[in-house]
Protein backbone atom coordinates (compact mmCIF):
# COMPACT_ATOMS: atom_id res chain seq x y z
CA UNK A 1 0.00 0.00 0.00
CA UNK A 2 2.61 2.66 1.05
CA UNK A 3 3.92 1.51 -2.84
CA UNK A 4 1.11 2.69 -3.93
CA UNK A 5 1.27 5.74 -2.82
CA UNK A 6 4.70 6.29 -3.40
CA UNK A 7 3.96 5.77 -7.47
CA UNK A 8 0.42 7.79 -7.03
CA UNK A 9 2.99 10.67 -6.11
CA UNK A 10 5.03 10.48 -9.16
CA UNK A 11 2.07 9.31 -11.83
CA UNK A 12 2.29 11.38 -15.14
CA UNK A 13 0.35 12.58 -15.81
CA UNK A 14 -1.00 13.83 -12.04
CA UNK A 15 -4.47 13.16 -11.32
CA UNK A 16 -6.39 16.17 -12.44
CA UNK A 17 -7.82 16.20 -9.13
CA UNK A 18 -4.42 16.83 -7.69
CA UNK A 19 -3.29 19.65 -9.77
CA UNK A 20 -5.69 22.25 -8.88
CA UNK A 21 -7.23 25.36 -10.47
CA UNK A 22 -5.90 25.36 -14.05
CA UNK A 23 -3.34 28.56 -14.74
CA UNK A 24 -5.48 28.90 -17.78
CA UNK A 25 -8.35 27.40 -18.78
CA UNK A 26 -10.32 27.69 -22.31
CA UNK A 27 -13.90 26.90 -23.18
CA UNK A 28 -14.26 26.51 -26.70
CA UNK A 29 -17.28 25.42 -29.21
CA UNK A 30 -16.89 22.09 -31.14
CA UNK A 31 -15.86 23.88 -34.05
CA UNK A 32 -13.01 23.07 -35.80
CA UNK A 33 -12.56 26.99 -37.21
CA UNK A 34 -11.66 27.13 -33.20
CA UNK A 35 -9.14 24.56 -33.33
CA UNK A 36 -6.39 27.24 -34.13
CA UNK A 37 -6.93 29.58 -31.07
CA UNK A 38 -6.69 26.53 -28.68
CA UNK A 39 -3.24 25.73 -30.31
CA UNK A 40 -1.82 29.20 -30.99
CA UNK A 41 -2.44 29.48 -27.51
CA UNK A 42 -0.90 26.48 -26.11
CA UNK A 43 2.39 26.97 -28.72
CA UNK A 44 3.16 30.61 -27.17
CA UNK A 45 2.64 29.59 -23.75
CA UNK A 46 4.53 26.16 -23.72
CA UNK A 47 7.69 28.91 -25.34
CA UNK A 48 7.54 30.90 -22.54
CA UNK A 49 7.54 27.44 -20.53
CA UNK A 50 10.56 26.34 -21.96
CA UNK A 51 9.98 24.31 -24.75
CA UNK A 52 11.83 25.16 -27.98
CA UNK A 53 9.54 26.19 -31.15
CA UNK A 54 9.55 22.76 -32.53
CA UNK A 55 8.81 20.92 -29.18
CA UNK A 56 6.04 23.61 -28.55
CA UNK A 57 4.79 23.51 -32.31
CA UNK A 58 4.53 19.54 -31.67
CA UNK A 59 2.29 20.22 -28.47
CA UNK A 60 0.39 22.47 -30.42
CA UNK A 61 0.02 19.61 -33.04
CA UNK A 62 -1.18 17.19 -29.95
CA UNK A 63 -3.57 19.51 -28.56
CA UNK A 64 -5.42 20.02 -32.10
CA UNK A 65 -5.50 16.44 -32.77
CA UNK A 66 -6.92 15.73 -29.21
CA UNK A 67 -9.54 18.70 -30.01
CA UNK A 68 -10.08 17.10 -33.30
CA UNK A 69 -10.44 13.47 -32.00
CA UNK A 70 -13.07 15.00 -29.49
CA UNK A 71 -15.29 17.15 -32.39
CA UNK A 72 -15.14 13.58 -34.75
CA UNK A 73 -15.60 10.68 -32.48
CA UNK A 74 -17.17 12.31 -29.05
CA UNK A 75 -19.32 14.99 -30.84
CA UNK A 76 -20.07 12.91 -34.09
CA UNK A 77 -19.10 16.64 -35.47
CA UNK A 78 -21.81 18.56 -33.94
CA UNK A 79 -21.04 22.12 -33.45
CA UNK A 80 -22.55 23.64 -30.54
CA UNK A 81 -20.99 21.26 -27.76
CA UNK A 82 -18.48 22.64 -25.56
CA UNK A 83 -15.01 21.12 -25.03
CA UNK A 84 -12.12 22.18 -22.13
CA UNK A 85 -8.82 22.91 -21.97
CA UNK A 86 -6.76 23.61 -19.09
CA UNK A 87 -2.91 24.24 -18.18
CA UNK A 88 -0.85 24.08 -15.68
CA UNK A 89 3.20 24.48 -15.51
CA UNK A 90 5.05 20.84 -14.73
CA UNK A 91 7.23 22.55 -12.62
CA UNK A 92 5.49 23.17 -8.88
CA UNK A 93 3.89 19.63 -9.30
CA UNK A 94 7.47 17.77 -11.01
CA UNK A 95 10.25 20.11 -10.05
CA UNK A 96 10.96 20.08 -14.21
CA UNK A 97 10.23 22.73 -16.94
CA UNK A 98 7.11 21.35 -18.63
CA UNK A 99 3.36 21.22 -19.33
CA UNK A 100 0.14 19.19 -17.89
CA UNK A 101 -2.79 20.12 -20.23
CA UNK A 102 -6.23 18.42 -19.86
CA UNK A 103 -8.56 18.15 -22.56
CA UNK A 104 -12.14 17.75 -21.63
CA UNK A 105 -15.93 16.80 -23.04
CA UNK A 106 -19.55 15.98 -22.09
CA UNK A 107 -19.52 13.25 -24.87
CA UNK A 108 -20.54 10.10 -24.49
CA UNK A 109 -18.21 7.72 -22.20
CA UNK A 110 -16.03 5.04 -23.93
CA UNK A 111 -13.71 2.61 -22.19
CA UNK A 112 -10.32 4.12 -21.92
CA UNK A 113 -8.16 0.91 -23.18
CA UNK A 114 -9.98 1.08 -26.64
CA UNK A 115 -8.75 4.02 -27.21
CA UNK A 116 -5.27 2.87 -29.06
CA UNK A 117 -2.66 3.97 -31.42
CA UNK A 118 -2.76 1.80 -34.41
CA UNK A 119 0.64 -0.04 -36.58
CA UNK A 120 1.59 3.41 -38.60
CA UNK A 121 3.70 1.53 -40.88
CA UNK A 122 0.64 0.55 -42.53
CA UNK A 123 0.13 3.77 -44.59
CA UNK A 124 -3.54 4.52 -44.87
CA UNK A 125 -5.05 7.99 -44.94
CA UNK A 126 -6.57 8.47 -40.95
CA UNK A 127 -5.96 6.86 -37.42
CA UNK A 128 -2.95 9.06 -36.58
CA UNK A 129 -4.54 11.28 -34.31
CA UNK A 130 -3.66 9.31 -30.77
CA UNK A 131 -0.16 8.06 -32.54
CA UNK A 132 0.65 11.41 -32.79
CA UNK A 133 -0.36 12.18 -28.97
CA UNK A 134 1.16 9.64 -27.87
CA UNK A 135 4.31 10.06 -29.81
CA UNK A 136 4.64 13.85 -28.98
CA UNK A 137 3.91 13.68 -25.29
CA UNK A 138 5.83 12.11 -22.84
CA UNK A 139 2.69 10.95 -20.80
CA UNK A 140 -0.98 10.90 -21.87
CA UNK A 141 -4.19 9.20 -20.27
CA UNK A 142 -7.37 9.12 -21.78
CA UNK A 143 -10.32 8.47 -18.22
CA UNK A 144 -13.65 8.78 -17.95
CA UNK A 145 -14.63 12.16 -16.35
CA UNK A 146 -17.24 12.04 -13.22
CA UNK A 147 -20.48 12.30 -14.26
CA UNK A 148 -19.84 12.36 -18.00
CA UNK A 149 -17.78 12.45 -20.81
CA UNK A 150 -13.91 11.71 -21.33
CA UNK A 151 -10.61 13.68 -20.31
CA UNK A 152 -7.51 13.73 -22.01
CA UNK A 153 -4.52 14.12 -19.60
CA UNK A 154 -1.07 14.99 -20.97
CA UNK A 155 2.42 15.50 -19.90
CA UNK A 156 5.66 17.24 -21.46
CA UNK A 157 8.74 18.53 -19.63
CA UNK A 158 11.17 20.64 -21.93
CA UNK A 159 14.02 18.93 -21.37
CA UNK A 160 14.65 15.01 -21.23
CA UNK A 161 16.12 14.45 -17.60
CA UNK A 162 19.43 12.22 -18.74
CA UNK A 163 18.40 10.17 -15.80
CA UNK A 164 14.88 9.09 -16.21
CA UNK A 165 14.82 8.25 -13.04
CA UNK A 166 14.89 10.64 -10.01
CA UNK A 167 14.23 8.71 -6.80
CA UNK B 1 -6.87 28.17 -47.07
CA UNK B 2 -6.57 29.37 -50.47
CA UNK B 3 -5.65 26.84 -53.51
CA UNK B 4 -4.12 28.05 -56.63
CA UNK B 5 -3.71 25.35 -59.16
CA UNK B 6 -1.29 25.79 -62.13
CA UNK B 7 -0.52 23.18 -65.43
CA UNK B 8 2.28 23.46 -66.86
CA UNK B 9 3.40 21.07 -69.97
CA UNK B 10 4.85 18.01 -67.40
CA UNK B 11 2.47 18.23 -63.75
CA UNK B 12 -0.16 19.69 -62.28
CA UNK B 13 1.15 21.94 -59.13
CA UNK B 14 -1.06 22.37 -56.25
CA UNK B 15 -0.29 25.53 -54.31
CA UNK B 16 -2.19 25.85 -50.69
CA UNK B 17 -1.49 28.48 -48.54
CA UNK B 18 -2.27 28.46 -44.78
CA UNK B 19 -2.79 26.36 -42.04
CA UNK B 20 -4.10 23.06 -43.30
CA UNK B 21 -6.15 21.73 -40.18
CA UNK B 22 -9.84 20.11 -39.67
CA UNK B 23 -11.76 23.27 -40.68
CA UNK B 24 -10.14 23.75 -44.05
CA UNK B 25 -8.51 19.80 -44.98
CA UNK B 26 -11.68 18.68 -47.30
CA UNK B 27 -10.85 21.94 -49.30
CA UNK B 28 -7.89 20.74 -49.89
CA UNK B 29 -9.31 16.89 -50.60
CA UNK B 30 -11.57 18.67 -53.26
CA UNK B 31 -8.77 20.33 -55.05
CA UNK B 32 -6.38 17.23 -54.82
CA UNK B 33 -9.13 14.98 -56.14
CA UNK B 34 -10.02 17.17 -59.38
CA UNK B 35 -6.51 17.37 -60.26
CA UNK B 36 -6.00 13.46 -59.79
CA UNK B 37 -9.18 13.09 -62.37
CA UNK B 38 -7.55 14.34 -65.05
CA UNK B 39 -4.94 11.40 -64.74
CA UNK B 40 -1.87 14.15 -64.99
CA UNK B 41 1.51 12.37 -65.79
CA UNK B 42 3.04 14.02 -62.41
CA UNK B 43 0.82 16.31 -59.75
CA UNK B 44 3.28 18.24 -57.22
CA UNK B 45 2.05 19.21 -54.05
CA UNK B 46 3.85 23.19 -53.29
CA UNK B 47 3.35 23.18 -49.35
CA UNK B 48 6.16 26.08 -49.39
CA UNK B 49 2.97 28.44 -48.15
CA UNK B 50 1.62 25.60 -45.10
CA UNK B 51 3.29 26.67 -42.03
CA UNK B 52 1.19 23.94 -40.18
CA UNK B 53 -0.67 20.81 -40.91
CA UNK B 54 -2.48 18.38 -38.54
CA UNK B 55 -3.41 14.76 -39.29
CA UNK B 56 -7.09 16.01 -41.40
CA UNK B 57 -3.98 17.64 -43.76
CA UNK B 58 -1.84 14.59 -44.05
CA UNK B 59 -4.67 12.23 -44.49
CA UNK B 60 -6.04 14.15 -47.36
CA UNK B 61 -1.86 13.70 -49.02
CA UNK B 62 -1.94 10.10 -47.75
CA UNK B 63 -5.23 9.77 -50.07
CA UNK B 64 -4.17 11.46 -53.04
CA UNK B 65 -0.65 8.84 -52.74
CA UNK B 66 -3.02 5.90 -53.27
CA UNK B 67 -4.99 7.64 -55.95
CA UNK B 68 -1.98 8.44 -57.43
CA UNK B 69 -0.55 4.68 -57.04
CA UNK B 70 -3.43 3.29 -58.87
CA UNK B 71 -3.39 5.33 -61.74
CA UNK B 72 0.33 5.72 -62.21
CA UNK B 73 0.24 9.49 -61.93
CA UNK B 74 3.78 10.43 -59.93
CA UNK B 75 3.28 12.90 -56.54
CA UNK B 76 5.37 14.94 -55.70
CA UNK B 77 5.40 16.96 -52.23
CA UNK B 78 7.74 20.02 -52.15
CA UNK B 79 8.39 23.73 -49.73
CA UNK B 80 7.67 21.81 -46.62
CA UNK B 81 8.12 23.83 -43.70
CA UNK B 82 10.03 22.76 -40.41
CA UNK B 83 6.56 22.30 -38.30
CA UNK B 84 5.26 20.20 -41.65
CA UNK B 85 7.84 18.29 -41.95
CA UNK B 86 7.68 17.14 -38.33
CA UNK B 87 4.66 15.70 -38.99
CA UNK B 88 5.61 13.05 -41.47
CA UNK B 89 8.54 12.41 -39.84
CA UNK B 90 6.67 11.75 -36.48
CA UNK B 91 3.94 9.74 -38.44
CA UNK B 92 6.66 7.84 -40.51
CA UNK B 93 5.51 9.32 -43.66
CA UNK B 94 8.63 10.91 -44.70
CA UNK B 95 10.11 7.98 -46.51
CA UNK B 96 6.85 6.65 -48.08
CA UNK B 97 6.36 10.42 -50.05
CA UNK B 98 8.74 11.48 -52.47
CA UNK B 99 9.56 14.96 -50.57
CA UNK B 100 11.98 17.34 -52.41
CA UNK B 101 12.93 20.74 -51.22
CA UNK B 102 11.22 23.02 -54.28
CA UNK B 103 9.29 23.26 -56.88
CA UNK B 104 12.18 23.06 -59.59
CA UNK B 105 13.26 19.49 -58.03
CA UNK B 106 10.06 18.54 -57.44
CA UNK B 107 9.68 18.70 -61.57
CA UNK B 108 12.53 15.71 -61.62
CA UNK B 109 12.03 13.86 -58.71
CA UNK C 1 -38.62 55.36 -25.91
CA UNK C 2 -38.96 54.02 -29.08
CA UNK C 3 -35.94 55.72 -29.75
CA UNK C 4 -34.46 54.11 -26.99
CA UNK C 5 -35.61 50.40 -27.90
CA UNK C 6 -33.87 51.30 -31.13
CA UNK C 7 -30.59 52.53 -30.74
CA UNK C 8 -30.32 49.51 -27.81
CA UNK C 9 -30.84 47.15 -30.52
CA UNK C 10 -27.43 48.79 -32.67
CA UNK C 11 -25.73 49.13 -29.38
CA UNK C 12 -21.95 48.62 -30.02
CA UNK C 13 -20.50 46.87 -28.44
CA UNK C 14 -23.25 45.04 -28.02
CA UNK C 15 -24.84 44.73 -24.15
CA UNK C 16 -22.43 41.35 -22.82
CA UNK C 17 -25.87 40.02 -21.38
CA UNK C 18 -27.62 40.11 -25.62
CA UNK C 19 -24.14 38.18 -26.60
CA UNK C 20 -25.05 34.62 -25.13
CA UNK C 21 -22.56 31.99 -24.14
CA UNK C 22 -19.57 32.70 -25.87
CA UNK C 23 -17.66 30.61 -28.12
CA UNK C 24 -14.49 30.73 -26.61
CA UNK C 25 -13.83 31.88 -22.97
CA UNK C 26 -10.65 31.82 -21.92
CA UNK C 27 -9.99 31.99 -17.94
CA UNK C 28 -6.11 32.71 -17.22
CA UNK C 29 -4.12 33.79 -13.56
CA UNK C 30 -3.00 37.56 -13.68
CA UNK C 31 0.49 36.91 -14.54
CA UNK C 32 2.41 38.29 -17.48
CA UNK C 33 3.89 35.62 -19.16
CA UNK C 34 -0.07 34.38 -19.70
CA UNK C 35 -0.64 37.11 -21.74
CA UNK C 36 0.87 35.97 -25.07
CA UNK C 37 -1.27 32.84 -24.62
CA UNK C 38 -4.11 35.05 -24.85
CA UNK C 39 -3.26 37.48 -27.53
CA UNK C 40 -2.06 34.54 -29.71
CA UNK C 41 -5.34 32.88 -29.66
CA UNK C 42 -7.56 35.82 -30.18
CA UNK C 43 -4.86 36.67 -33.30
CA UNK C 44 -5.26 33.15 -35.22
CA UNK C 45 -8.68 33.45 -34.58
CA UNK C 46 -9.34 36.87 -35.95
CA UNK C 47 -7.63 35.59 -38.92
CA UNK C 48 -10.89 32.73 -39.05
CA UNK C 49 -12.78 35.32 -38.31
CA UNK C 50 -11.86 37.21 -41.50
CA UNK C 51 -9.51 39.98 -40.48
CA UNK C 52 -6.20 40.57 -42.70
CA UNK C 53 -2.90 40.17 -40.59
CA UNK C 54 -2.38 43.15 -39.45
CA UNK C 55 -6.05 44.12 -38.23
CA UNK C 56 -5.69 40.19 -36.59
CA UNK C 57 -2.31 41.51 -34.88
CA UNK C 58 -3.83 45.17 -34.10
CA UNK C 59 -6.89 43.00 -32.38
CA UNK C 60 -4.21 41.39 -30.13
CA UNK C 61 -2.25 43.88 -29.43
CA UNK C 62 -5.64 45.43 -28.00
CA UNK C 63 -6.70 42.52 -25.92
CA UNK C 64 -2.82 42.25 -24.70
CA UNK C 65 -2.93 46.09 -23.77
CA UNK C 66 -6.37 45.32 -21.90
CA UNK C 67 -5.03 42.35 -20.07
CA UNK C 68 -1.90 44.07 -18.99
CA UNK C 69 -4.20 47.05 -17.47
CA UNK C 70 -6.76 44.50 -15.36
CA UNK C 71 -2.96 43.26 -14.10
CA UNK C 72 -1.51 46.21 -13.43
CA UNK C 73 -3.76 48.45 -12.58
CA UNK C 74 -6.82 46.46 -11.17
CA UNK C 75 -5.05 43.21 -9.34
CA UNK C 76 -2.16 45.84 -8.44
CA UNK C 77 0.15 43.35 -10.09
CA UNK C 78 -1.06 40.42 -7.85
CA UNK C 79 -0.46 37.03 -9.77
CA UNK C 80 -2.71 34.81 -8.21
CA UNK C 81 -5.95 36.54 -9.24
CA UNK C 82 -8.33 35.79 -12.72
CA UNK C 83 -8.68 37.40 -15.81
CA UNK C 84 -11.55 35.97 -18.16
CA UNK C 85 -11.84 36.73 -21.65
CA UNK C 86 -15.11 35.57 -23.91
CA UNK C 87 -15.17 35.88 -27.68
CA UNK C 88 -18.01 35.79 -29.97
CA UNK C 89 -18.58 36.23 -33.71
CA UNK C 90 -20.10 39.82 -34.68
CA UNK C 91 -21.53 38.14 -37.75
CA UNK C 92 -25.20 36.46 -35.85
CA UNK C 93 -25.64 40.04 -33.93
CA UNK C 94 -24.72 42.71 -36.21
CA UNK C 95 -24.50 41.20 -39.96
CA UNK C 96 -21.40 42.08 -40.14
CA UNK C 97 -17.73 39.85 -40.00
CA UNK C 98 -16.23 40.94 -37.41
CA UNK C 99 -15.35 40.17 -33.09
CA UNK C 100 -16.73 40.93 -30.22
CA UNK C 101 -14.57 40.61 -26.77
CA UNK C 102 -14.47 40.76 -23.31
CA UNK C 103 -12.08 41.03 -20.50
CA UNK C 104 -13.30 40.95 -17.08
CA UNK C 105 -11.65 40.91 -13.93
CA UNK C 106 -12.60 40.78 -10.10
CA UNK C 107 -10.97 43.72 -9.24
CA UNK C 108 -11.97 47.00 -7.41
CA UNK C 109 -14.67 48.63 -9.14
CA UNK C 110 -14.05 52.37 -10.79
CA UNK C 111 -16.02 54.88 -12.74
CA UNK C 112 -15.69 53.76 -16.02
CA UNK C 113 -15.86 57.53 -17.20
CA UNK C 114 -12.51 57.46 -15.34
CA UNK C 115 -10.75 55.23 -17.77
CA UNK C 116 -9.96 57.34 -21.07
CA UNK C 117 -7.17 57.78 -23.19
CA UNK C 118 -4.39 60.67 -22.82
CA UNK C 119 -3.29 62.76 -25.26
CA UNK C 120 -0.35 61.52 -27.21
CA UNK C 121 0.74 64.00 -28.53
CA UNK C 122 2.65 64.73 -24.86
CA UNK C 123 5.23 62.23 -25.71
CA UNK C 124 6.20 60.48 -22.60
CA UNK C 125 6.53 56.86 -21.10
CA UNK C 126 3.19 54.99 -20.45
CA UNK C 127 -1.03 55.80 -20.14
CA UNK C 128 -0.85 53.98 -24.33
CA UNK C 129 -2.83 50.59 -23.17
CA UNK C 130 -6.04 52.65 -23.38
CA UNK C 131 -5.89 54.73 -25.77
CA UNK C 132 -4.52 52.06 -28.17
CA UNK C 133 -7.63 49.88 -27.54
CA UNK C 134 -9.57 52.93 -28.77
CA UNK C 135 -7.08 53.78 -31.83
CA UNK C 136 -7.63 49.72 -32.41
CA UNK C 137 -11.30 48.73 -31.78
CA UNK C 138 -14.35 50.17 -33.26
CA UNK C 139 -16.29 50.28 -30.09
CA UNK C 140 -14.69 50.37 -26.96
CA UNK C 141 -16.95 50.35 -23.43
CA UNK C 142 -16.06 49.38 -19.42
CA UNK C 143 -18.47 48.84 -17.39
CA UNK C 144 -19.25 47.36 -13.58
CA UNK C 145 -20.03 44.13 -13.53
CA UNK C 146 -22.10 42.49 -11.19
CA UNK C 147 -21.75 42.22 -8.34
CA UNK C 148 -17.93 42.30 -8.54
CA UNK C 149 -15.05 43.78 -10.58
CA UNK C 150 -14.86 45.79 -13.87
CA UNK C 151 -15.99 44.72 -18.04
CA UNK C 152 -14.61 45.50 -21.18
CA UNK C 153 -16.29 45.31 -23.78
CA UNK C 154 -14.51 45.52 -27.40
CA UNK C 155 -15.73 45.15 -30.89
CA UNK C 156 -14.04 45.57 -34.43
CA UNK C 157 -15.63 44.54 -37.84
CA UNK C 158 -13.36 43.35 -40.66
CA UNK C 159 -14.14 45.39 -43.30
CA UNK C 160 -14.98 49.01 -42.98
CA UNK C 161 -18.95 49.65 -44.03
CA UNK C 162 -18.82 51.97 -46.96
CA UNK C 163 -22.00 53.42 -45.62
CA UNK C 164 -22.12 53.72 -41.46
CA UNK C 165 -25.64 53.90 -41.10
CA UNK C 166 -27.58 50.85 -42.16
CA UNK C 167 -31.00 51.47 -41.46
CA UNK D 1 14.13 37.41 -24.63
CA UNK D 2 17.44 37.55 -24.82
CA UNK D 3 19.41 40.93 -25.23
CA UNK D 4 22.51 41.17 -27.00
CA UNK D 5 24.61 44.11 -26.64
CA UNK D 6 27.67 45.05 -29.09
CA UNK D 7 29.64 48.07 -28.99
CA UNK D 8 31.53 49.58 -31.94
CA UNK D 9 33.73 52.30 -32.21
CA UNK D 10 31.22 54.65 -33.25
CA UNK D 11 27.75 53.21 -31.54
CA UNK D 12 26.51 50.73 -29.05
CA UNK D 13 23.99 48.57 -30.82
CA UNK D 14 21.15 46.57 -28.53
CA UNK D 15 20.05 43.61 -30.34
CA UNK D 16 16.43 42.58 -28.29
CA UNK D 17 15.05 39.21 -29.23
CA UNK D 18 11.34 38.17 -28.86
CA UNK D 19 8.28 39.38 -28.19
CA UNK D 20 8.53 42.78 -26.11
CA UNK D 21 5.72 42.55 -23.70
CA UNK D 22 4.91 43.66 -19.92
CA UNK D 23 6.43 40.26 -19.03
CA UNK D 24 10.08 40.92 -20.26
CA UNK D 25 10.14 45.21 -20.83
CA UNK D 26 11.84 45.28 -17.49
CA UNK D 27 14.16 43.48 -19.02
CA UNK D 28 15.17 45.50 -22.21
CA UNK D 29 14.74 48.51 -19.86
CA UNK D 30 17.44 47.23 -17.55
CA UNK D 31 20.00 46.66 -20.88
CA UNK D 32 19.29 50.13 -22.24
CA UNK D 33 19.44 51.69 -19.06
CA UNK D 34 22.60 50.34 -18.57
CA UNK D 35 23.53 51.36 -21.91
CA UNK D 36 22.88 54.84 -20.99
CA UNK D 37 25.26 54.44 -18.37
CA UNK D 38 27.83 54.87 -20.65
CA UNK D 39 27.08 58.03 -22.59
CA UNK D 40 27.57 56.29 -25.59
CA UNK D 41 27.38 59.05 -28.93
CA UNK D 42 25.01 56.52 -30.34
CA UNK D 43 22.82 54.19 -29.16
CA UNK D 44 20.98 52.24 -31.49
CA UNK D 45 18.09 49.80 -30.60
CA UNK D 46 17.61 46.98 -33.58
CA UNK D 47 14.57 45.18 -33.34
CA UNK D 48 14.95 42.95 -36.32
CA UNK D 49 14.57 40.41 -33.91
CA UNK D 50 11.24 41.40 -32.15
CA UNK D 51 7.88 40.45 -33.70
CA UNK D 52 5.90 41.75 -31.41
CA UNK D 53 5.72 44.89 -28.97
CA UNK D 54 3.31 46.28 -26.36
CA UNK D 55 2.82 49.56 -24.86
CA UNK D 56 5.28 48.06 -22.10
CA UNK D 57 8.13 47.95 -24.07
CA UNK D 58 7.06 51.09 -26.00
CA UNK D 59 7.50 52.94 -22.52
CA UNK D 60 10.75 51.78 -22.23
CA UNK D 61 11.98 53.33 -25.67
CA UNK D 62 9.95 56.71 -25.09
CA UNK D 63 12.29 56.35 -21.63
CA UNK D 64 15.24 55.66 -23.43
CA UNK D 65 14.84 58.57 -25.60
CA UNK D 66 14.12 61.23 -22.81
CA UNK D 67 17.50 60.09 -21.61
CA UNK D 68 19.31 60.07 -24.97
CA UNK D 69 18.28 63.47 -24.95
CA UNK D 70 19.11 64.36 -21.81
CA UNK D 71 23.07 63.31 -22.64
CA UNK D 72 22.78 64.43 -25.92
CA UNK D 73 23.05 60.27 -27.15
CA UNK D 74 21.84 60.13 -30.23
CA UNK D 75 18.68 57.33 -30.12
CA UNK D 76 18.20 54.91 -33.11
CA UNK D 77 15.89 52.41 -33.79
CA UNK D 78 15.92 49.98 -36.51
CA UNK D 79 14.92 46.62 -37.89
CA UNK D 80 11.34 47.14 -37.32
CA UNK D 81 8.76 44.87 -38.64
CA UNK D 82 5.27 45.06 -39.28
CA UNK D 83 3.60 44.59 -35.91
CA UNK D 84 6.12 46.70 -34.32
CA UNK D 85 5.86 49.67 -36.87
CA UNK D 86 1.92 49.43 -36.78
CA UNK D 87 2.00 50.35 -32.88
CA UNK D 88 4.23 53.03 -33.05
CA UNK D 89 1.95 54.80 -35.82
CA UNK D 90 -0.96 54.16 -33.87
CA UNK D 91 0.80 56.12 -31.00
CA UNK D 92 1.95 58.51 -33.59
CA UNK D 93 5.72 58.13 -32.18
CA UNK D 94 6.57 57.20 -35.83
CA UNK D 95 7.79 60.93 -35.94
CA UNK D 96 9.24 61.05 -32.80
CA UNK D 97 12.01 58.77 -32.70
CA UNK D 98 14.24 58.27 -35.53
CA UNK D 99 13.55 55.01 -37.54
CA UNK D 100 15.70 53.69 -40.08
CA UNK D 101 15.61 50.41 -41.94
CA UNK D 102 19.00 48.51 -40.83
CA UNK D 103 21.96 48.57 -38.78
CA UNK D 104 23.37 50.02 -41.75
CA UNK D 105 21.62 53.32 -41.87
CA UNK D 106 21.32 53.38 -38.30
CA UNK D 107 25.03 53.76 -37.83
CA UNK D 108 24.79 57.20 -39.71
CA UNK D 109 21.09 58.69 -39.26
N1 LIG E 1 -13.64 11.47 -26.52
C1 LIG E 1 -13.77 10.36 -27.29
N2 LIG E 1 -14.94 9.81 -27.46
C2 LIG E 1 -15.07 8.73 -28.23
N3 LIG E 1 -14.07 8.10 -28.86
C3 LIG E 1 -12.87 8.59 -28.74
C4 LIG E 1 -12.66 9.73 -27.96
N4 LIG E 1 -11.39 10.00 -28.03
C5 LIG E 1 -10.82 9.08 -28.83
N5 LIG E 1 -11.70 8.20 -29.27
C6 LIG E 1 -11.40 7.04 -30.14
O1 LIG E 1 -10.03 7.15 -30.47
C7 LIG E 1 -9.79 7.03 -31.86
C8 LIG E 1 -9.19 8.33 -32.40
O2 LIG E 1 -8.86 8.16 -33.72
P1 LIG E 1 -7.63 8.89 -34.43
O3 LIG E 1 -6.35 8.27 -33.97
O4 LIG E 1 -7.70 10.35 -34.36
O5 LIG E 1 -7.94 8.46 -35.89
P2 LIG E 1 -9.20 8.83 -36.77
O6 LIG E 1 -10.05 9.78 -36.05
O7 LIG E 1 -8.55 9.42 -37.97
O8 LIG E 1 -9.83 7.49 -37.00
C9 LIG E 1 -11.09 6.70 -32.49
O9 LIG E 1 -11.05 5.34 -32.80
C10 LIG E 1 -12.15 6.98 -31.41
O10 LIG E 1 -13.09 5.95 -31.37
N1 LIG F 1 -9.86 47.31 -14.38
C1 LIG F 1 -9.38 48.52 -13.99
N2 LIG F 1 -9.29 48.80 -12.71
C2 LIG F 1 -8.77 49.98 -12.32
N3 LIG F 1 -8.33 50.94 -13.14
C3 LIG F 1 -8.39 50.73 -14.42
C4 LIG F 1 -8.90 49.53 -14.91
N4 LIG F 1 -8.82 49.59 -16.22
C5 LIG F 1 -8.29 50.78 -16.51
N5 LIG F 1 -8.02 51.50 -15.43
C6 LIG F 1 -7.45 52.88 -15.46
O1 LIG F 1 -7.15 53.16 -16.81
C7 LIG F 1 -5.83 53.64 -17.00
C8 LIG F 1 -5.05 52.69 -17.87
O2 LIG F 1 -3.80 53.23 -18.11
P1 LIG F 1 -3.00 52.99 -19.46
O3 LIG F 1 -3.64 53.75 -20.57
O4 LIG F 1 -2.72 51.56 -19.74
O5 LIG F 1 -1.68 53.65 -19.03
P2 LIG F 1 -0.66 53.24 -17.88
O6 LIG F 1 -1.11 51.95 -17.29
O7 LIG F 1 0.62 53.11 -18.63
O8 LIG F 1 -0.72 54.40 -16.94
C9 LIG F 1 -5.26 53.80 -15.64
O9 LIG F 1 -5.25 55.17 -15.36
C10 LIG F 1 -6.18 53.04 -14.69
O10 LIG F 1 -6.44 53.81 -13.54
Amino acid sequence: MSEAATSNTTELPPPFESLGQPEMRLELLSQPRYLCGGRSMVESVALRLGFDELNAGQIALAVDEALAIVIRHGYDKATDRRIWMSLWPAEPTTGKEGIHIAIEDEAKQVDPAGIKSRDVSEVRPGGLGVYLIEQIMDAARYEQRDPIGMRLMMTKFAKKNPSNDKH
Amino acid sequence: MQIETETTSDATIINPSGDVDLSVSRELQAAVKKVMEEKPQRVIVNLAGVPYMDSSGVATLVEAMQIARKQETRLVLCGMQDKVRSIFEIARLDKVFTIVDDAGAAASA
